[in-house]
């Protein structure tokens, strides 16, 4: 166990900097009186040489993509091409301040204007805004921009928000901080969206509608453009929540499906590394309409003016365009997640045109996952104590799929949850477990179109495996990780937040 | 885009195992009406050489801060990242791994996550951090939501909260918008010409919800009144200030003068301004808050074999949990970016921070002694201690002097103007540890001349 | 530099430890007669940021060949290095590590150049390969010299290996000092007008222990008579072939046409031309040379439990074992650069492979075209077949003519003049994989302006 | 297993190049007919997702010294800092041909020159070149300029070089790639250079003496200037292998000891990274009689002239200088591993003046944990089944040392290399064994300046407890690294050096 707090090098070990331009004392002076720090923080005090093994021991511990197959559904998680960390090191986005002169900003200008565009074409909305920095925050900025267009229009009284109840946390949670009532309406049977539901939760106080599509089951709603039409008919606002975009770019858009206003979730369709939980990137687009509310300013251009200085050289001048008077303002306190914009910049630039095939492969691996999990060969069938049931009753899923666990629960206790874990000693990063909570003892799978199908068909044929082993060794897992089933329930109750400072707690 | 694609030229074989002989068999459930027909209006795709070439030609066209002299700051930090952080969070295992929901396989980041929490909790003086936020300003903003949660039962201002009205515009916009939905109103207070708060009118908080304050503030003043303000405004009141991170190796943090929670910029520790995002917020708080709090926290715990271990604690107040009763929708955060955090201030260590912190207030003065001695340049606030930023008033528009100094190749600071329509004819100026004698040099003269220019 | 010392500042407590007091104890055995007293006379301890502000600045004072159309070449490629190549071959575990000698914590690197082996010998159609030699030229040394101890007991022209004169004359030295010492004797084949090797005057190699040709040739020349050349100088003297890379995606490999022994540059697979160093030699083989070659090999092998593992073998051959009767003394090689060509060559993959050398003929087929039709510019060999190199004449001194280029912003190629004396109006030029047809069009107006210049 | 050769992806799936710049069939045509490659190479065929899971697996089945403690003997693995490695990623180093005139790499020859006056003032010497890669070849390097030096005096005849039996592999076998004659002299007791020996072996035909200093026993040769004199009085040069440089800089130099030609590893003392077997940098340093025999060239400079383009802005103008008629001419085809000596000299900036007090703490650390290993408390001792008897007589060593595990084997059978696997175990790698051959069952122990106390308390503490395990855990060592131990001579029976195509091969 490698403890960086017992690391206790000589006072300024690690700091390695050069002098203040000033004398100290003279520094120490311009403090005022009585503010000054009386005791340092208690940080490690380690030589470079001591950070670099403690970190790589941590990553070591720590399971990426990189280390193996992350079928985390809903997550995406897709494959991190290099080249874009390499991109987002140059000090043309790295050492830039925001709020620098447009003349200094060009280069970045013009690509925040393509990611606008791209993303535009690709949604079927008129506008968009980069600024979000997390899809969750998309959800809360579309939410707030619906909002003031309600106002505007003096329909201020619509006070709630639909949302399938298969829908991601963030959704109502996002609404919720809008100040919005959540009306949460059930799946129909087969966990498709229920448009009778729908209809009966309509009304005259009906904000707005938060679905996505295909949705956390993996199945596209292909009644969504009724769906739109009711919520629509009730003077509310459709909102596509585009973490599943990664299923249908270039095969159709919310924009045709009818909706309002959407998100896109940069780092899983456009694969900013996820980092641990972040960074994110959460744009948003919006139709005609709602452009006016958008979060300002969004990136434009004009043709070059013989005034204007070097541009990027494409005949552009590019600029900051105030959104105006009815604008929400700011979300983030400067544009937004930059350097996950550029990012998925080079990502785009990679497939142009062919964002398509991105797509098609994403959800030829679920399909193809899909069918070789569900049909073993005879003999791997027989070995299985008894196979999952399918989270949708359908023929063909997205990007993603459900499986339940259910009636392996039933048969010897073995949970949806215990298979998880017994899925990390072969070598997998779990599943999804337990979302859409309308599956019971859900899996939820994602494979990417990053995945070959040596991997694919390796998983369907472990996850056989697991299906077949001693129940006592599946509910005991995981066996090889680096830690043992972990007490979340010590974790919640003593509540041991911080590093005491000595040695690491005993119990 | 074939290189990202192993399947690539196996579409049929594995379509064929599923008894299809087409990828359009695939998307067959999409109705014809909202059917994409035709190609995306794309360009054609590109190879890793060609993007890296447009990639460089493109960016190239910036003009980065370590190009010329800058005194641009703002709020972000022009700061040295070492090396190693870059390269250990760059690590796959670390960057291209999700939230950590199963902590078997992820105890290097939750650990990781952990020792970040201690260093932010030692750097501002309070018991609890979470492991981020979005960037300084949201985490402001959730504080304050945060606050009415916990205080409005009790409070006597219901719903009200007071923030001091040297916060800059655009995080007030944040503010207003994380604010809105719950009904909240925002009070000012004000400050005097010192710009130091008015203590007398900050006691008219007593009673609300929560008082919002900054030190330094937005000007760079270091207010030491501020010292007095949680006995003015009582405990059922929340005391929360904004920090500069890098401030707290010279200053008395605020848990130590009862602030209630701490909220900052996360980025002078290990990042680039890298155009002011990703960044990451700081979010620290008392015991009394964390039920109500947003954001992830990694707790200790021990695996089954009684090893010591990490998890995710208090999810339960989550929105993937508590759904729309969740105390904040926070879902991607920003972990890598307080990673590369974590690994910036172990390596700094407590007199490293020290140093550097002594590296900006040095810059600080150095850079204003510099500046006020030109003839019709003032300071804004002669009287006050800066930390960072300092305002000047300059004989004409700010604007017009910023661009005569960026035809000199400086970058004099931000038109206050943009933020206060009254200082027009004001400058923030921003040193850093980075400052060197030259930069100041260059602005001194930059600014001399414009002022001889518009005078004379 | 105290951030690279962790016992900095606990100097006592650990003299004290072993019962002395101060530094200098530690130092006591050096007689005070070679003690140096004082401090070296070198500059101050420079912090990380300095350090890098300075190689920024002093680095930055290089032209980098991507600044400019550039057509120099001469044996180093200015390729594309893929980014995954420099990320993974950095990791820790790869770029920290030794020399495997516990193979049972080294399976990685072990494994990994035991595929590099592999991937070499499908290059260059041998069965045979090691981890690297230092780079080309001493690869070709080496092979002479191992060729010799294979051969020369049975040889005719005992001590004797040919060489062709077209080997460019910093090789033909390194050569010079790695044979000198065994007494070998260097003679050279000659070439036609077309640059070709003179059959004829190759037959007369036959009998003795080697002879070294390189295809391409150093002026670029693509000689299809070599494949004649081991029938003629049969078994018992080793045909060792020099080869560009790159080329052998679209060439026959030497392997195929009766090579013994290949060997030529890696750099154009895993690093940019890096000032000449570090690069890697490649060295290969059939299974006569295996127990005389030099440097390192990985081989195939099992643990106790049966399991596949890698491990270092032949080592008996090896300075460290064998010491004076080793087949070489090299030690440290170039193993990191090595990977960096193993992760380049899989992301290459075959056709990528074919893709490369095509798009390098291509390019040395359009600037070639476009060159020859300026008046007064003639190609040297003007009926040979080129890969990535052709040489030109100029009505005037090569220095001259790339002079005016240079100071039109384009890097023209080399001065044959400092490779061969009587070629001191040539110039080769070197197309790639990189190069545009805008550069060409760069390329050709300058040289045909400065035609202009010396001829009006 | 992740097996690079089974990846089968589509034909061209990771190559993501731009087309060639003429048409295919046109390409084809300049190549000469019958030329032209068959069938291509039987290399992977994979997407850059699967590279990157296949390296990071195989980096993770190996040990660095960011993985943990590398105490190998006489190869100084000290802490590689990660700025030197940003550094050589700039363009002005990794884009740089080194045929450009010099009008282009001012800075690069400013850095060489910087590096030359640098290594001649720390070891004492007059000249420096940077051209060969790596130490041997810096050996066989100065001992070609010591061949020409002889013959250029008509000393043709001298065809002997002097080695002690401690000496490093490389010393004889460079010497002998010069056609040198070999005389091997044997150590006095304790390991230490024997005067009589070396006295009795001088002569007429004495070319050249290689000896480094402190020896690979880690001992300071006292009597090292009486040896200089002995072998210069016979006619002969004195040849310092700097392998342990790291031990004396600042305190000593070979000039002082009365060397003639010294090489530097800049891998081990100044901290190129090893990568596994190199690159190194082995640049030599020669008194004046040598200098002019010396590869050529080498960096120089002048007051810049006004005619003189921009420079680094130091006032001087740096140029490549011919070394003459007399120079050995070529070692390396360019200047050297260039990419390491600028990570040198980024290594040596941070110290500047005080690289003394690095090799203060490289012997400072080995004095420690020797100290630490052969003093352990009471109750420690009484556990350990026999201590390790000391490679060398001695109160003090220097940056090294070693240990003789004789009195264990003899005791139980536990040889040095049992051990050495065996610590595998415990997370280190194992020191040097076996070497230098005059010690015993010999560990070599080399811990360089960038190891905490803590971790050498440690390591001192595990190999305690090593020497105090059952003696079967030992010689069945090691048991938790990622494969057991390995047989080698399977491998040298076998000899299977190459993947056989398919799949992996079986037994
Ligand atoms: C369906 C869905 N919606 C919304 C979100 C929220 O996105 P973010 O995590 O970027 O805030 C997620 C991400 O987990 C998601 O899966
Ligand atoms: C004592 C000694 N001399 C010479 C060498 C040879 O150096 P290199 O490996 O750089 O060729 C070494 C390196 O292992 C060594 O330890």
């Amino acid at each position: 166990m490698s403890d960086i707090f017992s690391f206790r090098g000589a006072p300024g070990t690690g700091w390695s900097q050069p002098s203040p331009i000033l004398e100290e004392s003279e520094v120490r002076k311009s403090i005022p009186n009585g503010a000054s720090r009386k005791a340092l923080p208690g940080w490690p005090r380690a030589s470079e040489p001591e950070i670099v093994r403690h970190y790589t021991w941590l990553s070591n511990r720590n399971f990426g993509i990189d280390t193996g197959f992350y079928p985390l559904g809903s997550c995406t998680m897709k494959h991190n091409p290099r080249l874009n960390e390499k991109i987002v090191q140059l000090p043309g986005i790295d050492r830039i301040h925001p709020l620098q002169p447009e003349s200094h900003l060009q280069g970045l200008l013009s690509i925040f204007f393509e990611m606008q565009e791209m993303l535009a074409e690709c949604s079927g909305m008129d506008s968009v805004t980069l600024q979000p920095v997390a899809g969750a925050q998309g959800e809360f900025t579309a939410i707030r921009c619906i909002q003031e267009y309600h106002r505007s229009n003096g329909e201020g009284h619509r006070d709630k928000v639909i949302v399938p109840d298969s829908a991601h946390g963030t959704n109502p949670a996002s609404a919720s901080m809008c100040g919005y009532e959540i009306v949460e309406i059930p799946s129909a049977e087969g966990g498709r969206l229920d448009l009778g539901a729908l209809s009966a939760a309509v009304g005259d106080d009906t904000a707005a509608m938060m679905i996505t599509n295909p949705s956390t089951l993996g199945l596209f709603e292909v009644e969504i453009t009724e769906a739109a039409r009711i919520v629509h008919e009730a003077g509310g606002q459709m909102y596509y929540d585009g973490a599943n975009f990664n299923a249908i770019i270039g095969k159709t858009d919310p924009g045709r499906m009818g909706f309002d206003a959407v998100h896109y979730n940069l780092h899983k369709t456009f694969s900013q590394p996820h980092g641990g939980g972040g960074p994110g990137s959460g744009p948003i687009g919006v139709r005609e309409h709602l452009s006016r509310f958008l979060p300002t300013p969004v990136a434009a251009r004009k043709s070059k003016g013989a005034e204007d200085p070097e541009g990027v050289g494409d005949g552009f001048w590019y600029f900051w365009e105030d959104v105006g008077e009815s604008s929400i303002g700011k979300v983030q306190q400067w544009h937004g997640n930059a350097g996950a914009v550029v990012r998925a910049w080079a990502f785009y630039r990679r497939y142009g045109r062919e964002l398509e095939m991105m797509s098609e492969h994403a959800v030829l691996n679920s399909n193809y996952l899909r069918h070789i999990i569900m049909n073993p060969d005879k003999e791997t069938a027989e070995g299985i104590h008894c196979m999952p049931a399918e989270g949708a009753d359908t023929d063909l899923v997205m990007h993603e799929f459900t499986l339940s666990m259910a009636p392996l629960k039933e048969l010897n206790g073995v949970t949806g949850k215990d298979v998880a874990k017994r899925l990390l000693d072969y070598g997998y990063m779990s599943p999804t477990v337990y979302f859409p909570q309308i599956v019971p003892e859900c899996l939820m799978i994602e494979p990417t179109e990053t995945e070959s199908k040596e991997v694919l068909d390796q998983f369907a044929s472990d996850l056989h495996s697991v299906l077949s082993e001693d129940p006592e060794t599946v509910t005991s897992a995981p066996h090889t990780t680096p830690v043992k089933r972990v007490d979340e329930v010590w974790a919640a109750r003593n509540l041991v937040l911080r590093h005491p400072g000595d040695s690491f707690p005993g119990r | 885009m074939v290189d990202q694609l192993p399947n690539a030229g196996r579409e049929k074989e594995m379509l064929e195992a599923m008894g299809m002989s087409s990828m359009d068999d695939l998307f067959s459930n999409i109705p014809d009406g909202i059917r994409r027909v035709g190609p995306l209006p794309l360009p054609d795709p590109q190879s890793e050489e060609e993007i890296w070439a447009d990639a460089q030609r493109i960016l190239g066209a910036n003009v980065s801060l370590d190009d010329r002299p800058s005194f641009l700051s703002a709020g972000l930090s022009r700061n040295f990242v070492p090396s190693v952080v870059g390269m250990l969070a760059t690590r796959g295992e670390f960057l291209t791994s999700y939230t950590p929901y199963q902590p078997e396989v992820s105890q290097g980041m939750l650990q990781a996550m952990w020792e970040f929490q201690t260093m932010i909790c030692e750097l501002v003086g309070l018991p609890i951090s979470n492991v981020s936020m979005y960037d300084a300003s949201t985490a402001a903003a959730e504080a304050i939501t945060c606050a009415v949660r916990v205080n409005n039962r009790k409070a006597l201002q219901k719903d009200v909260v007071y923030i001091s009205s040297l916060v800059p515009p655009h995080r007030m916009s944040v503010i207003r918008n994380y604010t809105i939905g719950a009904g909240i109103e925002i009070r000012t207070i004000e400050h005097d010409d010192s710009g130091n708060l008015l203590l007398p009118s900050a006691e008219s908080a007593a009673g609300s919800c929560a008082v919002y304050v900054e030190q330094p503030n937005s000007l760079g003043i270091v207010d030491i009144g501020l010292a007095e303000l949680k006995s003015l405004i009582g405990d059922a009141t929340s005391l929360i200030v904004g920090i500069d991170a890098v401030s707290l190796g010279v200053l008395e943090p605020p848990g130590k003068w009862g602030a209630d929670m701490v909220v900052g910029e996360g980025q002078p520790f290990g990042i680039g301004p890298t155009f002011g995002g990703p960044i990451y917020g700081i979010f620290a708080c008392t015991e009394k808050y964390l039920r109500q709090m947003p954001g992830r926290i990694v707790g200790q715990s021990w695996d089954t074999d009684g090893n010591l271990a990490f998890t995710l604690t208090l999810s339960t107040r989550e929105q993937h949990i508590r759904r729309h009763r969740a105390t904040s929708n926070i879902c991607s955060n920003e972990t890598l970016i307080a990673l590369m955090g974590a690994i910036h201030m172990s390596l700094l260590g407590p007199e490293g921070l020290e140093r550097l912190a002594l590296r900006v207030a040095a810059a600080t003065e150095a850079t204003k002694r510099s500046i006020s001695v030109i003839d019709s340049v003032d300071l804004v606030n002669p009287g006050a201690s800066h930390f960072r930023e300092f305002a000047i008033r300059v004989p004409g528009n700010a604007s017009d002097a910023l661009l005569h100094l960026d035809s000199n190749g400086v970058l004099g600071g931000l038109d206050l103007g943009i933020w206060w329509e009254g200082m027009s004819d004001c400058i923030l100026v921003g040193a850093d540890e980075r400052t060197s004698e030259d930069d100041i040099a260059a602005l001194r003269d930059g600014l001399r001349s414009w002022t001889k220019e518009v005078s004379g």
